[in-house]
């Protein structure tokens, strides 16, 4: 029985190996050292600040992971995650820079109407698809582009604050529309990190994020309408789940929670959206969500991969090295850990089987 | 004469994880001869003829092929031998033409090109030559389950194969089609091709072969010419034991309406009635039986009761309520219970726990849940009373249900719909594909769900399960009720005589 | 206007640059942008040549999200001078340079902002600031004097305030020129897609469809998607339409000639806006001591923007035009409009 | 000689297919010249609108295409960016080390590869398919970032995220159409001819066709030929037939001795090629060099154009061709995209009155209801915001797909998991 937690960390860990020993052998064609080129990732990944810009780096991806994950549990590929954060934070940053409000309502604020706008973003292709029957993919990935365009244009004609600067931005969120920092609870342990590193508290809202999806998708009805509309969309509709219902609430939720991607920047870094905001969280979620197997815990781990993976590559710079493995290895440990849960499984699957064959005596009939 | 057998198989062995389908099998087949292969759900048969047609690599035994042994990679090296097989599941693509589907893996070129036209003018020969009418540009999915078959046939043809596998045709058939295709089988064997005919009708088996082989648990159990033997004699010899029977007791109908239908309608969405004007009751303690053959509406009924597709027309009572607008969890959470006709397909959650396959269909109640949640507890408790009760062989209520024999699978399914006691239980093919053991017990769970004055709707391709349970019997034919039976003056004959529209002509 | 640009950076001793560290923090694209980044670059490795510093360079990743990270990188490496090479470094320059006041910064195109965009004056930072709207202006008299069709394009890759700078220089110097002609704009992307600045094939779509529309002389300020308005402009001459390009940034002509022969010829002019002056002359003055904080204004006046007169394709009347304007522009006597 | 030449029109125009398209292509020419005449933009039947359109629609419609290939064999290919980067790379390496039409086939042969570990991947290892394809888009990334960083980094003109210029392909312009060389001999130009004529509809027409005939890169036409040479392959061979059957009932190829896996291990490597001659175009037709992000999506809209052309080689190329033309427009000013909008409400409405006249209600409520929203955009939108003006043609096709989307089919075993010896 101890397979259940045998699986989810030992394909990881192969597909790691497996990655970085690829990444070793292109490292090795271009003359680089990779047990150099490790080992000063290492160092220089697991400094106080690394580690702090790591969390940082890794809280938007896992709320993107979040948001894929929901969709991946009954089927629906959310691939419009970019498009509905991208979306929300500009429209949510106006808010919280337009608003006076005492702390907790301010912030409340700022996170409902990004909710809001990612969910109304989310709604779109899961309407689409139910009236219309129009694919979520395409729709989601015009959508995208249309989120992008649309944007800007509110960006520059309605949201953003005058200023000298070049860079267009909204006006920037008050004080009490702004997340603490960590830092202090941090230095209450006696970890104190250079200027400029700051631990968010953003951390607590993802962290509630990951356990509300862990309640809502293993411990609720919904949760159980929603996986079993993956697992078998014909017997969950015959159990009673409306499956065009199910779309909806789904592709609502999903983007909800999608609304709620760049909310770490927003609130807790930049306090404004700027035309540099960071893009891609939306994509890269998905690989998360992959790596992590759509669980909670499994895709904080991916979250924290990627974003010590980022984080460390920096280095690689400074020493000559092509940052460009780490996207590598980014990607061969998506690939290498769905083969090798698929390998696993088929094991394990195997193994099940036999089992439940040996105790209805079927073996014993048969021979 | 000394002539070889046209197929010579020994010792055949084929083991799966956990079950070992074959075991030391040995079939000869004489050319030119009709040969029955019989035995219960799981004896081996499919498994043994995919041997011989090259999809199963055996682990041990020998084939022999007119005389000469060989080995079998692909099903490639079967046609190319002259072996053609009609699968029991049917291999139709739905988005190719007949006549893609049946040239595909054989096609005839020239210039590059497949040579449509050749290959059409094939296939309506071969039509005329054995009976076998067919249009080659219609789709695959517009065909009805006789014409699918006709096309398995030809496609058979096609390839020139001289040795025919059939692996239960006659299935989804109803007799009049079987006489067609018994018909096409002597126009076969009249030209000199080989048959092995696999059946669970031992009427039929008897009625057309020239030699029977028995399998039992993997094994074969015997050759018998089918002059020696007898249908009763033949089914000892398959379970090892008497034939159980569906029949029932005593009445137990009452007066109460469980589930009062009118007028039912549905048109699909090119305007066609699938379902047309269908009135019914269903009392408490009453077996309503539906006969039919497959594709005339049973699907749509079923998925019109438990509200999956909106009806066009009509109104549905259940205990005195309306409840035509309901929505079909409200209506399965009211007692509408559901026996799926395709466990896999809408029955159950194959990856899933068991305790989450109980509770399927039934997640938005006690002791299932409470309030919004799912009570994990409580369902895991519920789900080891269902197997106990019902007799599910299983390690735990954690394995995943793939991990169950399709037999320990449905007991599941009828087990959880049972127990969840609904006013009306909709139970659609709910012998299909299991063996005669599990068969006969779930018969009796259904007796006794009757008895304990639940009402039932029974659909069935089982004419003699039909029969046997039903206190009343309807017969639907293009989507239409088309006459009440009385099942006690009934037989399979008669019954499907009705069911392909034949006595109604006779009457009208 | 090139030699006297060069005469500016060159007069410096050598190796007073000896065992100090200059960092550079290009901007998206890095190294190899054919643009601003080369120009940046160009001055960072001549002034290693010349005064013998050595140092580390660091480009962001293509959003650009570790722009921040990458100065704080150069100031743990124990750079003294970094040089941070585009205006979406205002912030971050804001930020890491009132944590490390010992740094010293130079940023292109803007100054270190605060959060709120509000202008921070810090003792460490420079801001290398150039009148682009000057030097389009000038570029503007030359299509203006040019065109046959009377009808001019503008490219700009990104609708953004810099790049408008251009446009309305421009515009107001095709005017000045020629007031009968019209100036057709087209942008490539919007913010917050900055792709318009790295796609050629976009450039070249919109500069098909500009000639398309009559123009003749089209300038673009769209970096590397500039390239695709050479490739339409030459596309146009072979088949026999003789149209011109106008470059921008650094001095084309000699760029293509390099790096794509067979397209300069058809390079007007170019729109010169010298980074490398600019960052050069900061690197020298820091290295002399003379850090220079707050604005360092390169406009016509030192050269810091201009027009290049590679390939011989000005008249010598219509330089000379161009460069009475120079002179009006520098006494002040005409005003550049900044903004569309 | 002519009699064999009016036989083969007659052939072609007996083919279904090709008379659709002949009726849409005129109908579309003729909705734009009256939008033409209603709004005094000439812009929308230019041949520069045409030609950008299809310049910008090829690499869209190959990687549509490759999409064609492999769901018509069963395997959802959501890896066709990740493809056509590699094809980016790959071509334009190609080309700078030997030679244009060298850099066209190691493109093809990069896209390939990807669609090879998408095969090992999903046929071999049954993984799910979206999963599969989603890695590669980001293995694809990553690896050319590092290929073009070392190949690139050192040489002049290229960097980490680019490469020097590469020489392009080359144009041709079709002889008599579009004035083309022939044995060196320069035909008239017909069609530039008609155009210049101001004659309602004719010259329309005539600009609109010289856009797509008249100097046109030897890889458009390549990648125009491959419609055809797909429908052909597909619908017309064993190889194709056998090919299909795997995206329909694998099960039921399998027990007709059709090898399943390697008819999906084909599909999907033809696949990658097809995505990596669509990656390859760009850099060598269109930006004349290898840019980091420079597919921009393009993968994507290719799937997108997939589904909308209903899993038809005919319909891919329609819907890139309607992509493009969104596309190309933006670069023509506002006036011209809102006149599309006018354009798209024209089509809305006669669509509707045929649904209506077909009574299907439905139909025609939705279509209706699209012609008016075009219609109030329209007349709104006094000039198209900048920003607005890229996202027309993602505007467009959803409108599109929200009207049109229910009589699409797509093959029945796209995205199931197959594995040899499974079937019941
Ligand atoms: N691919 C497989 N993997 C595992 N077990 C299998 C497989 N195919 C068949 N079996 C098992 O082998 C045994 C024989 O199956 P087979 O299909 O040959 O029976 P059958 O006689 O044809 O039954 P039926 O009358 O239901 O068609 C069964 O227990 C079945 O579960
Ligand atoms: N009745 C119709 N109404 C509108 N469009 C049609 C109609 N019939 C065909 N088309 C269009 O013409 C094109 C060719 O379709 P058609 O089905 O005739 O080709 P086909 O060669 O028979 O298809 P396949 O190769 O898949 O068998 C398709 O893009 C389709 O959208
Ligand atoms: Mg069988
Ligand atoms: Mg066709």
């Amino acid at each position: 029985m101890n397979n259940k937690w045998l699986v989810p960390i030992v394909a990881p860990a192969v597909a790691l190996v497996f990655a970085f020993a690829v990444a070793a052998l292109a490292l090795l064609l271009v003359d680089v050292n990779p047990l150099d080129a490790y080992q000063s990732m290492w160092e220089f990944g697991t400094t106080t600040e690394s580690l702090i810009s790591t969390v940082t780096r890794a809280l938007p991806l896992y709320v993107s992971a979040l948001a894929v994950a929901v969709g991946f549990k009954m089927g629906l590929f959310n691939i419009g995650v970019e498009g509905q954060y991208l979306i929300a934070a500009p429209i949510a940053a106006w808010v919280g820079g337009v608003v006076d409000l005492p702390a907790p309502l301010h912030i409340g604020l700022v996170l409902v109407t990004a909710i809001t706008v990612g969910a109304i973003w989310g709604w779109i292709p899961g309407e689409l698809k139910v009236r219309r029957g129009v694919h979520e993919v395409i729709s989601t990935i015009m959508l995208n582009f249309i989120a992008i365009g649309l944007g800007a244009y509110l960006l520059i004609n309605f949201l953003q604050e005058e200023s000298d600067s070049l860079t267009v931005a909204t006006p920037l969120i008050g004080d009490s529309g702004r997340l603490p920092s960590l830092n202090p609870v941090l230095e209450f342990f006696g970890i104190e990190p250079r200027a400029g590193f700051e631990l968010g508290s953003f951390l607590f809202i993802a962290i509630i994020l990951g356990v509300i999806f862990h309640l809502l998708v293993t411990r609720s009805r919904f949760g159980f309408d929603l996986r079993a509309s993956g697992v078998n969309a014909p017997a969950a509709r015959a159990s009673g789940v409306d499956p065009n219902k199910m779309i909806v609430r789904t592709m609502v939720i999903s983007g909800a929670i999608a609304g709620l991607v760049g909310m770490e920047r927003v609130l807790g870094f930049f306090h404004q959206y700027t035309s540099d905001f960071p893009r891609l969280l939306g994509f890269n979620g998905i690989a998360v969500a992959l790596l992590g197997r759509n669980h909670p815990v499994g895709m904080a781990f991916g979250a924290l991969l990627f974003g010590f993976m980022d984080r460390s590559a920096l280095i690689l710079d400074l020493e000559g090295v092509p940052r460009e493995i780490v996207t590598i290895i980014q990607g061969i440990v998506v690939l290498a850990v769905v083969i090798a849960y698929e390998v696993i499984a088929r094991i394990l699957q195997r193994r099940a089987v036999k089992a439940a064959a040996a105790a209805t005596g079927e073996l014993a009939e048969a021979t | 004469m000394d002539q070889a057998p046209a197929v010579e198989l020994r010792g055949i062995t084929k083991r799966y994880p956990g079950v070992i389908a074959n075991q030391g099998v040995e079939l000869t087949v004489m050319l030119g001869d009709v040969h029955a292969v019989v035995g219960e759900n799981g004896a081996g048969k499919s498994t043994l003829m995919k041997t011989l047609y090259g999809m199963v690599q055996p682990d041990e035994g020998s084939i022999k092929v007119n005389g000469e042994e060989l080995k079998l990679k692909s099903p490639k090296d079967a046609i190319d031998l002259g072996i053609g097989m009609v699968h029991q599941h049917f291999m139709l693509a739905d988005n190719l033409t007949v006549l893609e589907n049946i040239v595909l893996g054989s096609e005839p070129t020239s210039r590059m090109q497949i040579d449509f036209a050749g290959a059409r003018k094939r296939i309506l020969e071969l039509g005329d030559t054995y009976g076998l009418v067919l249009d080659p540009d219609t789709l695959g999915e517009n065909l009805s389950v006789g014409e699918r078959q006709r096309v398995e046939i030809i496609k058979v043809l096609f390839r020139g194969a001289k040795i025919l596998i059939l692996d239960e045709p006659t299935a989804v058939l109803v007799p009049q089609e079987v006489e067609e295709l018994f018909g096409s089988i002597q126009e076969l064997t009249d030209e000199g091709h080989t048959v092995i005919f696999i059946s669970h009708k031992l009427d039929e088996v008897l009625a057309i072969s020239d030699q029977i082989t028995v399998m039992r648990g993997g094994r074969t159990v015997g050759s018998v010419s089918p002059d020696e033997v007898d249908a009763k004699q033949l089914a000892e010899l398959m379970i090892g034991s008497e034939l159980p029977s569906p029949e029932t007791r005593e009445s137990t109908v009452t007066e109460v309406v469980a589930l009062h239908v009118r007028n039912l309608g549905i048109t699909d969405p090119t305007g066609r009635a699938v379902l047309d004007d269908i009135s019914f009751d269903i009392h408490e303690g009453e077996i309503v039986g539906v006969a039919g053959v497959e594709g005339n509406g049973q699907a749509q009924l079923v998925d019109a009761l438990l509200g999956i597709v909106p009806i066009t027309t009509g109104s549905l009572e259940l205990a005195g309520k309306d409840i035509t607008g309901w929505p079909s969890r409200e209506r399965r959470e009211r007692g509408i219970g559901l026996i799926p006709e395709d466990r896999h397909r809408q029955g159950l959650l194959l990856p899933s726990p068991l305790w989450e396959n109980a509770a399927l269909g039934h997640q938005t109640v006690e002791p299932y849940a409470t309030g919004l949640w799912i009570d994990r507890a409580g369902a895991r408790k519920q789900t080891a009373e269902i197997i106990e009760t019902y007799n599910v062989k299983t390690p735990g209520v954690d394995v995943p249900a793939t991990a169950l024999s399709g037999g320990n699978q449905q007991k599941l399914v009828v087990g959880r719909e049972i127990m969840a006691d609904p006013e009306v239980l909709v139970a659609a093919q709910p012998t299909r594909g299991i063996d005669i053991g599990a068969q006969a017990d779930i018969w009796e769970e259904l007796k006794k769900a009757r008895a304990s004055g639940m009402g039932i709707l029974l659909l069935s391709a089982d004419l003699e399960e039909l029969i046997g349970l039903s206190d009343t019997l309807h017969v639907i034919f293009r989507g239409k009720f088309v006459a009440e039976l009385d099942p006690k003056q009934l037989t399979p004959e008669i019954l499907g005589s009705y069911m392909t529209g034949a006595a109604l002509d006779e009457a009208s | 206007g090139d030699d006297d640009a060069d005469t500016t950076t060159t007069a410096a001793p050598s190796g007073i640059g000896e065992g100090r560290l200059i960092g550079m923090a290009y901007d998206v694209g890095g190294r190899g942008d054919l643009s601003f980044n080369d120009l940046a670059a160009l001055a960072w490795d001549d002034g290693k040549v010349t005064y013998g510093y050595t140092g580390s360079e660091l480009a962001p990743t293509a959003g650009g999200e570790n722009r921040e990270e990458n100065l704080r990188l150069l100031v743990d490496g124990g750079h003294e001078l970094i040089i941070a090479n585009g205006f979406a470094f205002n912030q971050n320059v804001g930020r890491v340079a009132q944590e490390n006041p010992e740094v010293f910064f130079s940023i292109t195109d803007d100054c270190a902002l605060a959060d709120d965009f509000s202008l921070l004056d810090l003792e460490n930072v420079a801001c290398v600031k150039f009148a682009e709207e000057q030097g389009s202006f000038l570029v503007g008299v030359a299509a203006g004097r040019t065109t046959t069709s009377n009808v001019i394009g503008f490219i700009g890759g990104v609708e953004t305030g810099l790049i408008q700078k251009f446009e309305a220089g421009f515009v107001a110097g095709v005017a000045a020129a020629n007031p009968d002609a019209e100036v057709l704009i087209r942008y490539l992307t919007q913010v917050p897609d900055f792709s318009g600045f790295v796609s050629p094939e976009l450039g070249k779509e919109a500069a098909v469809a500009e000639f398309e529309q009559g123009a003749d002389v089209i300038y673009h300020a769209a970096g590397l998607s500039g390239l695709g308005l050479f490739e339409a402009t030459k596309e146009q001459n072979d088949a026999g339409n003789a149209v011109w390009a106008i470059g921008v940034d650094a001095d084309q002509y000699n760029v293509l000639a390099a790096q794509a022969p067979g397209l300069e010829q058809y390079v007007l002019t170019s729109m010169l806006k010298r980074v490398d002056v600019g960052q050069g002359t900061v690197i020298k003055d820091f290295l002399e001591g003379n850090f220079k904080k707050g604005d360092n204004i390169f406009d016509l006046s030192v050269d810091g923007v201009g027009f290049s007169e590679s390939g011989g394709n000005l008249s010598s009347s219509l330089v000379t035009e161009m460069n009475s304007f120079k002179q009006q522009i520098i006494s002040g006597d005409i005003v550049v409009p900044t903004t569309p | 000689m002519t009699a064999t030449l009016t036989t083969s029109v007659r052939k072609l125009l007996d083919n279904r297919g090709v008379r659709w398209a002949l009726v849409y292509g005129l109908g579309a020419i003729l909705i734009l010249a009256i939008v033409e005449q209603i709004t005094g933009t000439e812009e929308l039947t230019r041949r520069g609108t045409t030609g950008a359109a299809l310049r910008l629609a090829i690499p869209i419609m190959l990687a549509g295409l490759g999409g064609l290939f492999a769901e018509r064999a069963g395997i959802v290919n959501i890896g066709l960016e990740g493809m056509m980067i590699m094809g980016t790379w790959f071509g334009a390496w190609g080309a700078f080390q030997y030679g244009p039409w060298q850099g066209v086939l190691i493109g093809i042969i990069g896209g390939a590869i990807g669609g090879l570990i998408h095969a090992v991947a999903t046929v071999t290892f049954n993984v799910d398919h979206i999963v599969s394809g989603v890695a590669i888009n980001i293995l694809a990334l990553g690896g050319m970032r590092f290929l073009a960083a070392i190949a690139y980094e050192n040489v002049a003109g290229g960097s980490a995220v680019q490469s020097p210029r590469v020489e392009g392909v080359g144009t041709f312009s079709i002889p008599f159409l579009a004035g083309g060389h022939l044995f060196g001999w320069k035909t008239p130009d017909f069609l530039g001819w008609l155009e210049n004529q101001e004659w309602f509809l004719f010259s329309d027409a005539g600009g609109a066709l010289r856009g797509i005939t008249g100097e046109l890169s030897w890889l458009t036409l390549v990648g125009l030929a491959l419609v055809p040479v797909s429908i052909w392959l597909l619908w017309r061979t064993a190889w194709g037939l056998r090919l299909r059957s795997c995206g329909e009932n694998p099960w039921a190829a399998e027990s007709l001795g059709v090898p399943v896996l390697r008819m999906k291990y084909y599909a999907v490597i033809i696949s990658g090629g097809l995505a990596g001659l669509g990656g390859a175009f760009l850099p060598l037709v269109q930006s004349g060099l290898y840019r980091e992000g420079q597919t921009g999506g393009r993968g994507f809209i290719g799937l997108a154009a997939l589904i909308f052309g209903n899993w038809k080689p005919g319909g891919v190329l329609a819907g890139s061709a309607l992509f493009g033309f969104g596309d190309s427009l933006r670069f023509r000013g506002p006036d011209a995209v809102r006149a599309l909008f006018l354009a798209v409400a024209i089509g809305m409405a006669i669509w509707a009155v045929w649904s209506w006249y077909k009574k299907k209600q439905r139909a025609t409520v939705i279509q209706a209801v699209g012609a008016v929203v075009a219609l109030i955009l329209y007349f709104q939108l006094e000039e198209v915001p900048t920003q607005l003006i890229g996202i027309t043609p993602y505007l467009v096709t959803l409108l599109t797909l929200t009207v049109a989307s229910q009589r699409l089919r797509m093959p029945a075993a796209d995205g199931a998991r197959y594995q040899k010896g499974e079937a019941v």
